[in-house]
């Protein structure tokens, strides 16, 4: 049995092809899990917000998260320099989770900063990844889209923290940004895929912001125009 | 499309000749199929905006414009996307292509009774659903329904035509309605609203002791009825929530606060 | 009925709605039991060819299967009275199966005939039933293509026991049958359905049946014209 | 409640951005069918080299087959311009199967033509797509590959019929082409997934030919150097 | 084609053993379908204590559920009749979901009537089977136990709706019993069975009643001794 | 803290209740694990008859295997005395697939001794179990008949194995006797359940030993009357 | 052993493996058994703190279910005696579970008793095993902090319970226990496992007892320094 | 790495403390299985490969030779591959990590035990296994094991070390050699070879009855016993293919021919 035909050839040749595959895929877990590391400290520095000091430190702790997306950056640059530009799909899976996680704290900390919402294009940018597909590594729409959402129910627990730690104010800011993001996602024509799924999840989250109000305006606690709001 | 032409098989075997007759006929069904699965999902999405439309009620500052709207879109569905599909089910037995529309079907049914509920707080009946579905004549025109006319059997004379909407049908169409007017009731608890969780809940309620008398005898409504159930309970935690909430304040002290609440 | 019918109202009526079919249901049921039994009574009489002297008498079981039909006929009948007009697609599911396995009864009955492919209208006839559904209750086109595949399957058993039974002739007949039958179906645009997957069977039967002529041309026992065939 | 709140703005845009890939899918879906009715209509053309006459005929049928690849090109260029470079893997389920099957039937064509294996670029140029991904929509190794094992099975089958045509050649071809498909898998490390579980039935494709072989040595039926091989 | 082979003589009648057995089972069902209609009027009758106003008329609706529980005794009469004493068991699933419901709505019943827990004996009667299986038809006591449980879910939505129609007792008295049923049930030793599963639900069902019970006493709601814990 | 309510004097009483029954079942389990171990040296045993000498020593086999029945026969004595008459199917479910396996076994044990379908009563005798419900431990008929449904699957089997050690006899006669197997079953209205299941799969039986009788005749192997039908 | 040790001896051996092996497991299942009887007996006795009287004897049902911590003892002595030295992790599925709940049940005592995290080193002393897997049957750590995110539900129902029974102060200090216990897990690097699973539960808890402290709050109940906290 | 500073926990807090122990242990642990899946993952390719190679015996002109390149892997697969498991895994209780490197085991198991097969044309044992992984003394110092070292608990003196192979590993091993070696029967019927598949059919039923006589005493090797049976199904189906197709010609002339027949 002769063994140079072509076809061994050809073949000898697929096999390099597979198994660079298979060590790319390894490659990515490994960044990966990085990237789900610097996610995790960043969102142990968040949490501090809900402690009943956390609330008058914001601003420490936003610039302290902020400094740390240095790190999601650069993560995110060799994770991208890993994949082939028209490949990023192929591989979605793998980076997905730990994105919305990040897009999440991206739009978390803009509204513990500004009360605003974040802007696909400020997130990309503060992941360092692109809006465009076609510049790059990209930030998928609904991955962008996941992260408001658990951004809602962060916010509904933020507004319970906030009055037991004597703050009014904020849980009427956050019930408008909720409201907000409610009208928002109902423009959406959503299928019943996950966003769907989570987006009815908003909807308590709205409830319960609004039962909060409720619970300041009925003792006279919401702040007017200028007053403290300071309960304790 | 002529791509018959050319075979390499042998046209002067009975059985070839045979075949060709059949693929002709399957092919007709499956285009009006197809075509009949496009205009489905096409009511689906118009029904599905229709419903986030009416969602758009609860706080509005004008909530007969949003019926109104809501009526004129639906009016719409009826005649652009409706009379179609009645065009394509003429002289057919209905039920051959039901599964092809019957998501768009239910879905409709869906957003029409929400409307009904919401415009006349009671449930639509059947034959109400019925009558919007009667048409006469041809579709006037339009440039997207020649090319489906030139492939379908000729329209015949006969002028009038409907659309049967199946008993089945209705009754998973407001199967379905229980789930908005449960997102409705939440909604309007989260804007303070006091009345509209307690009046759904007691029409959620009546619907709800009226599919348990179905038993099993159909099994479509049968797999809806958890669904049911868990939104009965989050209206009924709702309103137990409005009921313990109110508890802490006299009644007409709680209208004044609110009434300023909601304004800002 | 006015148009405030209350809610009860509009439930008690679904609910006779679904008793009445719930009762109608039943008694199709009841008719498709029974044409079952026939349609298993014909199947076990044709079953005899697959025997060692089966094949000899081919002749005589035909002509009682043949005869079998008479019942079919009027159970269909019978059937057929029960189902309002315009309504066959909405109990079609009920008797789907036992016409498909009636066309193939008599699909193999006239295969053994005449070694022809039996026309629809002669299927349609043989079973009492309609070919143009606005004359009535009919045979759908795709219960006959799906007993024409059953067919595919019987003569493939049937070309490995005549082969046994000492006839070489049936299985070149049957090759020649069943490849008309395959070039037949190629013509037609099938669906992701029950249909296509047989269809994929056909492929097994084909293969098989050309294996079979196969080992009677290399052993040279594949007749030529006029030979007997007979490798007893 | 304003309604042009920075948030609806975004979501405006969001929702005509999620409403355009549904139509994309849409679109895509259309050119897939009408590709898989171009492959049926090849294959259709190539299954006549199974019958009695067809193998005599091989060289008419092939050129007709590959003119028919002008439709493949026309239609994979029109599928390739709707799908950006970067996106191929989000869609690429849609015509995986129908990529996997023309690779199939240029890799037969090409196999009927010349009794080579047809090389992955080869089958590329042929289908109007490109080999490497950073050259566009391209021809995945995988698909690749499952169109080879498809081929295996294929001319199995055809061994068997050209036996029975008469030709003893084209089996002791087959046999060493597949000898050689067979020895080139054997050096890829394939996974437990498809690509696996096809390649597995090759080994049965390569038992068959190689049974039709020695059928056709005991009885002094296989060619050598120069001889004609019919066994008619 | 009767050849009338031993084995042929050997099935015959075994055909018409399963042919009485798929009869009887046909009966059973008939008259489980009757069984399962007398439960579901049953609960759409003690359904209405949900109601608003249901709360008051407890004893109306409690008097007129009991009269409907003879149907139940003539039905499950009927149906033990049919069955062989020594294959109750054989047949046991096509009644056990019926009988679970049966005894749930006897141990309703009971709670509503006296806010005590119906003993297995007492559900027996209600139900008029027997409690020891050498006895007869008997209420097998996971089936009892079943009831409970589903009692425990049934509770828990009443004390959410006794709530809202103003009534801040029957919540504390629910609590009470279903802190005992949840008592009872851990003493018992169950398997990873479907009892087990359900028991897992009681522990909601019980968390459940403990925070309306938290509710009432953070508003100051929760009746005293002798107070009438109207709301309204 | 015994708080001795009515509930846990009730519960304390289904306590025991339910750990006897837990015990019997426990009991059960035990008395089936040396059953099936019985089971399995009987099915060694009669796998020699599988291998290349095994055929020629089909008489010592049988006799050997028909002793270890006794074994059977004691052990199933003891466990038809833990159980109630009127609880043999609250507890089928343990020893349901063990019966089959030894209806089966004995049913294979006929067969080789006599080419002969084995009788209900005659399998319960060799199992020292009843025929009729109410003597006491019975077979069930549908246990009995998925015994034959295996014993088709096992005899196919044998007919490759015999082929292989040079017996051309037994494949012709395995193939009369699944033919018969198969005219029997067809007489069975089974329904969609396991037995239905496992008699699709003796149509695949049959098809396989028809193939074998096939292989052997077109090589002039199958035995005339009176022949040897040795092949080596 | 010779090298060429027969296949069957191999068999033999490797089958009285498993059978010692099977006893010993079933041994371990004795035991295990008991141990779990003992932990629900002192779980049913740690209930009763939910109840309305229950948290004013706090140290009466401490005092009694530390002393039921001696039959645990014993229990875990017999069990470690059976496993052979490191061996462990060969039957930890076995006890994983049970050596969970005693952990939490542990935990739980501790907190009744002080308010504070009990330790890895006193929750071995308590259940008498070892902390360092060379010195013994130790407690894995998995499972000690298992039985801590039990503890953290449980301690989210008695917040609620202990608002019921007029006690303000435990829900405050609960809320600072379980954040801190929230603080702490935040540091581990979970993987996909059971325990990453009921983390996410522990966020539940977290929230719970964070939404009773606002209800407290708002209402002016939250204790300060040195208040009473009673609002009966 | 050290992460752990600048935390935004009180680190003062005693549970923080005790958390963060936990993790240093959590983290040890899980860094140590990590490792091993990865070498496990490349004992299975490795072995793989092996298998690969032993199938290239079929129809090969020097048997001999590929005997030797297997074994000289498969002692490359022991040195490299499992002395590194066997440091790691020194001074634990091997069972805590067992599922991390038992695929690669089995999958050993299966590339050794055909080889043993087709050296010897028997069964391998426990026993053999177990010999080939005793390892005396660290490994030599390599570049990509230094790294490995300083995260380990340092290396005792103690220099002997062995991995323990549980006898259900083997079995499962044993379970998928049964696969392989239908395959080998396989490609050597459609090579023409007469004696390999008629051996290897009587083998498999030998390991057939072996296991048949475990009843369900173990769960995973009685999940293979369907793949088993089918496997030795398709070798009974290839050794009665070669049975009744040497029937057609006699004996002594099939080997002659055959003879010819492969050499082209
Ligand atoms: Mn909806
Ligand atoms: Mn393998």
């Amino acid at each position: 049995m002769s063994n140079t035909t072509p076809a061994t050839d050809i073949f000898a040749a697929f096999r390099s092809h597979l198994e660079a595959e298979q060590e790319l895929r390894e490659e990515i877990r490994v960044v990966v899990r990085e990237l789900e590391q610097t996610a995790r400290e960043i969102q142990t520095e968040l949490q501090a917000v809900h402690q009943q000091n956390g609330i008058k430190n914001i601003s420490v702790l936003c610039e302290k998260s902020y400094s740390m997306f240095d790190v999601v950056r650069e993560q995110l640059t060799k994770l991208s320099q890993k994949i082939p530009l028209n490949q990023y799909y192929r591989f979605h899976d793998h980076w997905r989770f730990v994105i919305q996680r990040l897009s999440f704290l991206a739009a978390f900390l803009k509204f513990l900063q500004s009360e605003q919402l974040i802007s696909r294009e400020d997130t990309a940018n503060l992941l360092g990844v692109k809006v465009d597909k076609n510049d790059g590594f990209q930030l998928d729409l609904e991955d962008y889209l996941m992260g408001l959402l658990t951004l809602s129910n962060e916010l509904a627990r933020l507004a319970v923290n906030s009055v037991t730690a004597g703050d009014c104010f904020l849980p009427v800011k956050i019930a408008k940004f909720v409201g907000e993001l409610d009208s928002g996602f109902r423009l959406l024509n959503l299928k019943n895929d996950s966003l769907r799924k989570r987006f009815d999840g908003l909807k308590y989250d709205l409830k319960k912001v609004e039962e909060i109000v409720y619970d300041l305006t009925i003792r006279g606690l919401k702040p007017k125009d200028g007053a403290t709001g300071d309960i304790n | 499309r002529k791509r018959n032409n050319d075979r390499p098989v042998d046209t002067s075997s009975p059985v070839i000749q045979a075949f060709q007759l059949f693929q002709d006929e399957l092919d007709l069904k499956h285009n009006k199929h197809e075509r009949l699965v496009k205009m489905s999902r096409d009511i689906t999405i118009e029904s599905k905006r229709i419903i986030f439309l009416l969602h758009r009620i609860v706080g509005a500052e004008d909530p007969a414009s949003i019926l109104d709207q809501a009526l004129e879109k639906l009016k719409i569905v009826q005649q652009t996307k409706f009379h179609p599909v009645a065009m394509e089910l003429q002289n057919e037995d209905p039920y051959q292509f039901i599964r092809a529309y019957t998501a768009g079907v239910q879905e409709y049914i869906e957003a029409l009774s929400f409307y009904y509920y919401l415009k006349e707080k009671r449930l639509i009946t059947l034959e109400e659903v019925q009558r919007d579905l009667f048409f006469n004549g041809p579709l006037v025109e339009q440039d997207d329904c020649k090319q489906m006319k030139s492939d379908t059997a000729e329209v015949k004379g006969d002028n009038s035509m409907s659309i049967l909407i199946t008993p089945v049908d209705f009754m998973l169409g407001l199967a379905d309605l229980t789930g908005e007017l449960m997102r409705l009731s939440i909604n309007s608890a989260g804007a303070g609203d006091l009345d509209v969780p307690f009046s759904v809940c007691d029409f959620l309620k009546t619907i709800q002791t009226g599919f348990m008398t179905f038993g099993n005898l159909c099994k479509e409504v049968s797999k809806k009825m958890y669904t049911l159930k868990q939104s009965l309970q989050k209206v009924e935690t709702a309103c137990y929530t409005l009921q313990i909430r109110g508890s802490e304040v006299p009644k007409h002290m709680l209208a004044d606060i609110l009434s300023t609440a909601t304004m800002s």
